[in-house]
């Protein structure tokens, strides 16, 4: 990163110009503690780093926002530079000697500096007035035309709700899935989003800053990524508005595709989960009776294809989004993570989960109130480790 | 605490009267901001019925007659400040109680129109609307009502002679508070009753 | 205080012309809405009738004419300063 | 503390917990507001090293989640309105009639009863632990997630609690407005006000004009939880709340720096041996402030939803902020230059402040920039810029002037050398905390959130903040321990201990119950130092010859003849006071469990609350008392 060194030269300046013997432990310290500090701004402009940072940029909304941010970044750290040179060398170079004991002239001020110091920081700020009123303007966008890729989220407490209402099967109904958001690569993908109880924000910091999600309210957010991501490294995002007890566990993955898996996937997301006929997965079905009471999946069985499970809408200014009461589960063995994107999806974790989901995450079932559409986490259902078992080998199949 | 021979002070420099006015106009300008808030709340919320009632079950006329005697209290407020000026306890005594009787038919008109409001189905839970105007209108009412309750102070302390004993509270301030609810409800009857039909 | 000298309150014959003058304004809002010729500019002339009766009772009920300019300042912070914020915020919700 | 009634200044120092709990002297209120503040402040930080212990490793375990978010909640809640603001009140409270020369604030007795609110909601946020668990829905209490579980009565704690802090505070604004603007002393004109006491008139109307929005925001909050109202659910706009809180909030920001702004702005002339750089500016910057401080309350929003033509507007109207804060920022350093910089305590947590408040201002200058608060809105950047502004800045700026007015407190000095721990590990503590959070919000770590995953690079700048923490946990213990030792065995101050320029040191510490035997007659700005130094022909400050020992210090208004001798009239204690509080506490405490059992203890409420106001306003007066 080229912002590395203006800190870093402040510091050295503190130490150059003072070399009087009874200030000497005190500008001992002061170097560490202004090292500190310097070291830390300098680390933190240069060290993006980890997949959920935004300073790696991985397309061009969160690129327009990062290339705003290193102008501002480096225009706050020439005023930094200049105003702690100069608060340090005004504290340093006017200190209180000893065997002097002359008294300062009584300045009480000077109104041309004043104007001065006035106007010149107005100016700076107005230089930057414009390209942050275009940057909104552009990161507000919201992109249309027939080659956006339209997706409507719902946010629950505590997971993500995807539905691509354009992708319909031959069966008319539309792609449904939960915390793994899928987009081709160099596509515009609009979110129209709204939330089914409390704010949540919808946040990828690599492919664009946050967008709250307000019950009521429709708001929209425009994502394009460069490339496509490797299957087990997806870009990680979360919640960023606090949404109650599992707020941190609210995360989720958006998977970056080419053109051609992102088409494989969706044909693979529209056909319907197969009723299993025999071993561990049919008798994990029956138990599966107990999850439709908040679960929903199409499913193709022997009376042909069906929704099972409640599906319900919420209609916001005209749009209506699906709002289930749990996550979509007829493909969750293609699913990476659950639990709203924490959890690897692993035999373990799934276990784990089964025996008692508030183990794993914190939620507060025993305050549901599904006929008022109130879902605060998955209740223990005291599951035998049989059940657990079936329905392991139900879900893992259900690719 | 005892006083005792002090060194000289600037006592008269500080009469309280101009500094306790000071403070009630500037608590006063507060609770525009408190009435501001939600006057706007009502605005945003004004056709939020939820196909409920909404501002058509007013009746113009009856809340017309009960906000003409809120005005006039403000009439014989001052009148009563007026003769608490001049020391005057019996005509201070009367224009209190007279104020305090039109205040309290006010609150008796907002009582019956809550009441019908709630029988034409208008609660606070029914809509934002009806929140809203419940909110407004009866934080209203509640500052009458304690207005209410300092002019019968003033009235109790007219009796036993200490109604021009510099205290906490006087006729002067009571009036400063009584004529701003006055003021806002000027507001509210515009902006809740005659602008909605 | 700098400023001490304020002017004498007026008398309650003043009182009765403005109690006198704040009748007729509020008989001539009670008729405003139902004068349909006026329906273009009901909604600002509601606002300046209001306007009119409050600033008569501040000004002469409460004797803000008379008095320290100190307490006019206090009081019209609030007065003037809450329309600026609600409006703003009324117009985030296109609400206005 | 202790105060010495050996001298023959009259009337006498009432002593004993009953003189303490009918107390209606500015100087006891405001001491009771900082300890309770600090006290207070103890709590919250606990509550801050129970966070940062959580947090130093991925997949904490040391909190619940429900622990978690209660803690963050009521670390935030605390800090601002239980300690940073009361902690300004302190100050305020002490220091407002000692600087303009008066004896007392203008209603003592509503002093009184606005401290004894604000203990009384303290206690009762702090109960709300014990009792049914803490606020837990941020101290922005976003609704609808506020108004969510009406099974709780946690956020009716945060209701009702913060709204008492709010008339507590709301009536303590009207009381300094009212001091400042009626009982200046004789000459003691506005522009001649010590710039702490005109950034307290600055707070007061921030306040009174902005928390009674706050408190409607409140009541719909409170109605929508309770009485099932439809302010923010339904058919209501949850933008609603947000936009009600922060047009609090947001002011709220500037109550909270000011005071320190002005505290700093006290202290770098007295060190620099030279007046104040641009007085009028630093005090035109400060209401200028004030004001655009109340354009701006949307910016907290930028993620909301507002529209691009808003975001744009109230983002340029958050740049204009800088410019009078960055004009603040040179007139101090202004003042230093060609001054003689005495490193003192007070001074160099002072530099302290304004070396850290810089880079505070700096990343809100990022946070202007839109788009790139996009990304950091809600991530642990934010957490580090208003740490920066409010402890950089806010509690340095405090810890300062305690350092500074102790020994006007006290009669004697805090140590130095505790002091010197105090100030190194604080520094070297707060940027080790607050410095790598920047590194972890722009690399994606949201705020509140009890956990985060492994292999998102965040683990170690976490290590890091979390040993910082405990740096400045140890650096507050000695400068408590400074503070209880110093007291009784500090090294002796006497009245004037830093040569002070304004009106406090020119009366002895600590102060009389009067304050000032007589009212001074004013005729500067630094009206005392001007008493003790002319200036000879080059400008440089001369010491006059006749100064008595450079202690106290005569005026010469004793003698004009224009005041009548007269006996001094100090308020008589009064008991009202903390009824009326109680009975207001009660009220709240009833409302909180209302509907039903809770009507009973708020109508209990009501009838204690009358007997305090009624008792109040009816008390037969001595002839003599004419404060009210």
């Amino acid at each position: 990163m080229p912002l590395a060194r203006p800190p870093s030269h402040d510091c050295s300046k503190v130490k150059r110009p003072h070399k009087s013997r009874d200030t000497r432990t005190r500008l001992a310290r002061f170097r560490v503690a202004s090292l500190v500090a310097a070291l830390a701004v300098v680390l933190a402009s240069c060290s993006g780093s980890g997949p959920q940072t935004a300073l790696n940029p991985e397309g061009p909304i969160a690129r327009t926002i990062d290339d705003l941010w290193q102008l501002v970044f480096i225009l706050a750290t020439v005023v930094f530079v200049i105003v702690q040179v100069g608060l340090f060398y005004a504290v340093f170079r006017y200190r209180a000697r000893k065997n002097d004991d002359t008294e300062p002239v009584q300045v009480h001020g000077n109104t041309p500096i004043e104007i001065l110091w006035t106007i010149i920081p107005a100016l700076i700020l107005a230089s930057i007035g414009y390209p942050i009123v275009k940057g909104i303007f552009d990161v507000r966008a919201v992109a249309e035309g027939p080659d956006v890729l339209q997706v409507q989220v719902t946010g629950h407490q505590w997971w993500w709700e995807f539905e691509y209402i354009d992708l319909v099967g031959p069966d008319g109904r539309t792609l449904v899935t939960a915390n793994e958001l899928y987009i081709p690569e160099d596509t515009e993908v609009n979110l129209t989003m709204t939330s089914s109880a409390v704010i949540h924000s919808f946040w990828v910091p690599v492919l664009n800053g946050k967008r709250d999600v307000v019950p009521n309210r429709v708001s929209n957010l425009t994502l394009i990524a460069d490339n496509p991501t490797p299957p087990d490294q997806p870009h990680p995002g979360q919640c960023a508005e606090y949404c109650g007890l599992a707020h941190a566990d609210m995360r989720f993955k958006v998977h970056v595709r080419n053109q051609a898996d992102f088409d494989a996937w969706v044909e693979d997301q529209l056909t319907p989960a197969v009723v299993p006929t025999e071993g561990a997965a049919a008798a994990g079905f029956e138990a599966f009776n107990t999850c439709v009471a908040c679960h929903n999946a199409t499913v193709s069985g022997p009376d042909g294809i069906e929704d099972i499970g409640p599906v319900r809408t919420i209609e916001v200014d005209g749009v209506t989004f699906t709002s289930s009461l749990a996550p979509n589960l007829a493909h969750f063995g293609s699913r990476g993570t659950f639990g709203a994107g924490t959890f690897e999806n692993t035999r373990e974790h799934l276990a784990q989960w089964l025996a008692n989901p508030a183990d794993l995450k914190p939620m507060l079932p025993e305050l549901n109130d599904i006929p008022n559409g109130r879902i605060l986490g998955m209740p223990n259902f005291n599951l035998s480790e049989d059940d657990i078992n079936n329905l392991i080998a139900l879900l893992e199949g259900w690719k | 605490m005892t006083s005792q021979s002090a060194p000289v002070e600037v006592h008269d420099h500080h009469d309280i009267k101009p500094i306790r006015k000071a403070a009630m106009w500037v608590f006063l300008g507060s609770e525009c901001m408190f009435f501001g808030s939600m006057i706007a709340t009502f605005l945003l919320y004004r056709n939020e019925t939820a196909d409920g009632p909404g501002a058509e079950i007013f009746d113009i006329p009856f809340t017309s007659a009960s906000s003409f005697i809120l005005l006039m209290s403000s009439l014989t407020m001052v009148l009563a400040h007026n003769a608490f000026e001049n020391r005057d306890p019996r005509a201070t005594r009367i224009w209190l109680l007279a104020t305090a009787m039109l205040g309290t038919t006010f609150l008796a008109g907002q009582v019956f129109e809550f009441t019908e409001f709630v029988h034409k189905g208008l609660t606070l839970s029914t809509s934002s609307f009806g929140s809203a105007f419940y909110m407004l209108t009866g934080f209203h009412g509640a500052h009458v009502a304690i207005g209410v309750l300092m002019l019968m102070t003033m009235f109790y302390l007219s009796f036993s002679g200490r109604l021009f004993d510099d205290r906490g509270l006087n006729v002067e301030l009571v009036g400063l508070y009584w004529h701003f609810v006055d003021i806002v409800w000027i507001v509210i009857f515009t902006v809740v009753y005659l602008l909605q039909v | 205080m700098a400023e001490t000298a304020h002017r004498a309150h007026p008398s309650p014959s003043t009182y009765w012309v403005i109690a006198g003058i704040l009748a007729v304004v509020t008989a001539i809002e009670i008729a405003v809405p139902s004068i349909s010729a006026l329906d273009p500019v009901k909604v600002p002339l509601l606002w300046a009738l209001a306007a009119v009766k409050f600033f008569a009772v501040v000004g002469f009920f409460m004797h803000l004419r008379y008095e320290k300019k100190l307490y006019r300042t206090l009081f019209f912070f609030g007065v003037f300063g809450v329309f600026p914020l609600f409006i703003v915020v009324l117009l985030t919700f296109n609400a206005l | 503390m202790v105060l010495d009634t050996s001298k023959d200044l009259v009337p006498a120092q009432p002593t004993g917990i009953w003189s303490w709990i009918t107390t209606v002297d500015h100087k006891r209120i405001g001491m009771m507001y900082g300890v309770t503040a600090l006290v207070a402040f103890f709590i919250a930080g606990l509550e801050a090293l129970f966070i940062r212990l959580q947090l130093a490793t991925p997949n904490g375990t040391i909190l619940s989640a429900d622990a978690y978010n209660q803690l963050f909640t009521m670390h935030g809640l605390t800090m601002l309105l239980v300690v940073v603001m009361p902690v300004g009140a302190a100050f305020m409270n002490y220091f407002i009639p000692l600087h303009i020369g008066a004896r007392d604030v203008a209603f003592p007795r509503a002093n009184a009863f606005s401290y004894w609110l604000f203990l009384g909601a303290t206690i009762m946020l702090l109960s709300s632990f014990v009792l049914g668990g803490a606020p837990d829905g941020g101290w922005f209490g976003y609704a609808p997630l506020s108004t969510q579980l009406e099974e709780f009565v946690r956020m009716d704690y945060y209701a009702i609690g913060a709204q008492l802090l709010g008339i507590a505070s709301i009536m303590a604004s009207a009381n300094f407005i009212a001091t400042v603007f009626t009982m200046r002393a004789p000459g003691m004109t506005l522009m001649r006000i010590p710039v702490f006491t005109w950034m307290a008139v600055v707070v007061s109307f921030l306040l009174i004009f902005s928390l009674p929005i706050f408190g409607v925001g409140l009541f719909q909050m409170y109605f929508d939880r309770n009485f099932g109202t439809q302010f923010f659910s339904g058919g209501g706009d949850p933008l609603l709340w947000q936009h009600l809180f922060w047009l609090f909030g947001h002011p709220e920001v500037y109550v909270l720096i000011l005071p320190a702004m002005g505290i700093v702005s006290e202290i770098i002339p007295v060190f620099s041996r030279k007046p104040l750089f641009g007085y009028p500016f630093v005090v035109f910057s400060g209401i200028a402030i004030g004001f655009m401080g109340f354009g701006v309350w949307a910016h907290h929003m930028y993620t909301a939803g507002l529209g691009p033509v808003a975001e744009a507007g109230f983002g340029i109207a958050t740049m204009l902020i800088a410019v009078p804060t960055g004009v603040k920022i040179f007139n101090w350093i202004g003042t230093m230059w060609g001054g003689k910089v005495r490193f003192e305590l007070p001074m160099l947590f002072s530099i302290g402040f304004v070396s850290l408040f810089v880079i505070g201002g700096l990343s809100g200058v990022t946070h202007s920039v839109v788009p790139s608060d996009y990304q950091q809105h809600d991530s642990y950047y934010v957490v580090a810029h208003f740490h920066y502004v409010l402890f950089g800045g806010g509690v340095f700026g405090f810890v300062a002037g305690a350092y500074y007015w102790f020994p006007k407190w006290t009669g004697r000095f805090l140590d130095k050398r505790m002091g010197l721990w105090h100030f190194w590990l604080m520094l070297l503590g707060f940027n080790l905390t607050f410095a790598p959070m920047h590194i972890l919000g722009l690399n994606g770590m949201p705020r509140r959130t009890y956990r985060y995953g492994e292999g998102l690079g965040w683990e170690f700048w976490n290590q890091v903040a979390t040993v910082g923490s405990f740096i400045i946990g140890v650096s507050f213990l000695i400068f408590a321990w400074n503070l209880i030792k110093s007291r009784k065995n500090g090294v002796e101050a006497g009245p004037d201990p830093w040569d002070g320029r304004t009106l406090e040191w020119s009366i002895s510490s600590p102060p009389p119950v009067h304050n000032f035997d007589e009212i001074p007659i004013v005729e500067h700005v630094d009206d005392f130092w001007h008493r003790k130094y002319a200036t000879d022909e080059e400008g440089r400050a001369v010491r006059m010859t006749d100064v008595t020992g450079g202690t106290l210090v005569e005026t010469d208004t004793g003698g004009d003849g224009s005041h009548e001798e007269e006996d001094m009239h100090m308020p008589s204690p009064s008991y009202y006071p903390l009824v009326a509080a109680t009975g207001i506490t009660t009220v709240g405490y009833g409302l909180i469990y209302a509907p039903g059992a809770g009507w009973v203890v708020a109508g209990i409420g009501t009838l204690i609350t009358m007997w305090g106001v009624f008792g109040w306003s009816l008390e037969p007066v001595t002839r003599d008392e004419h404060h009210d």
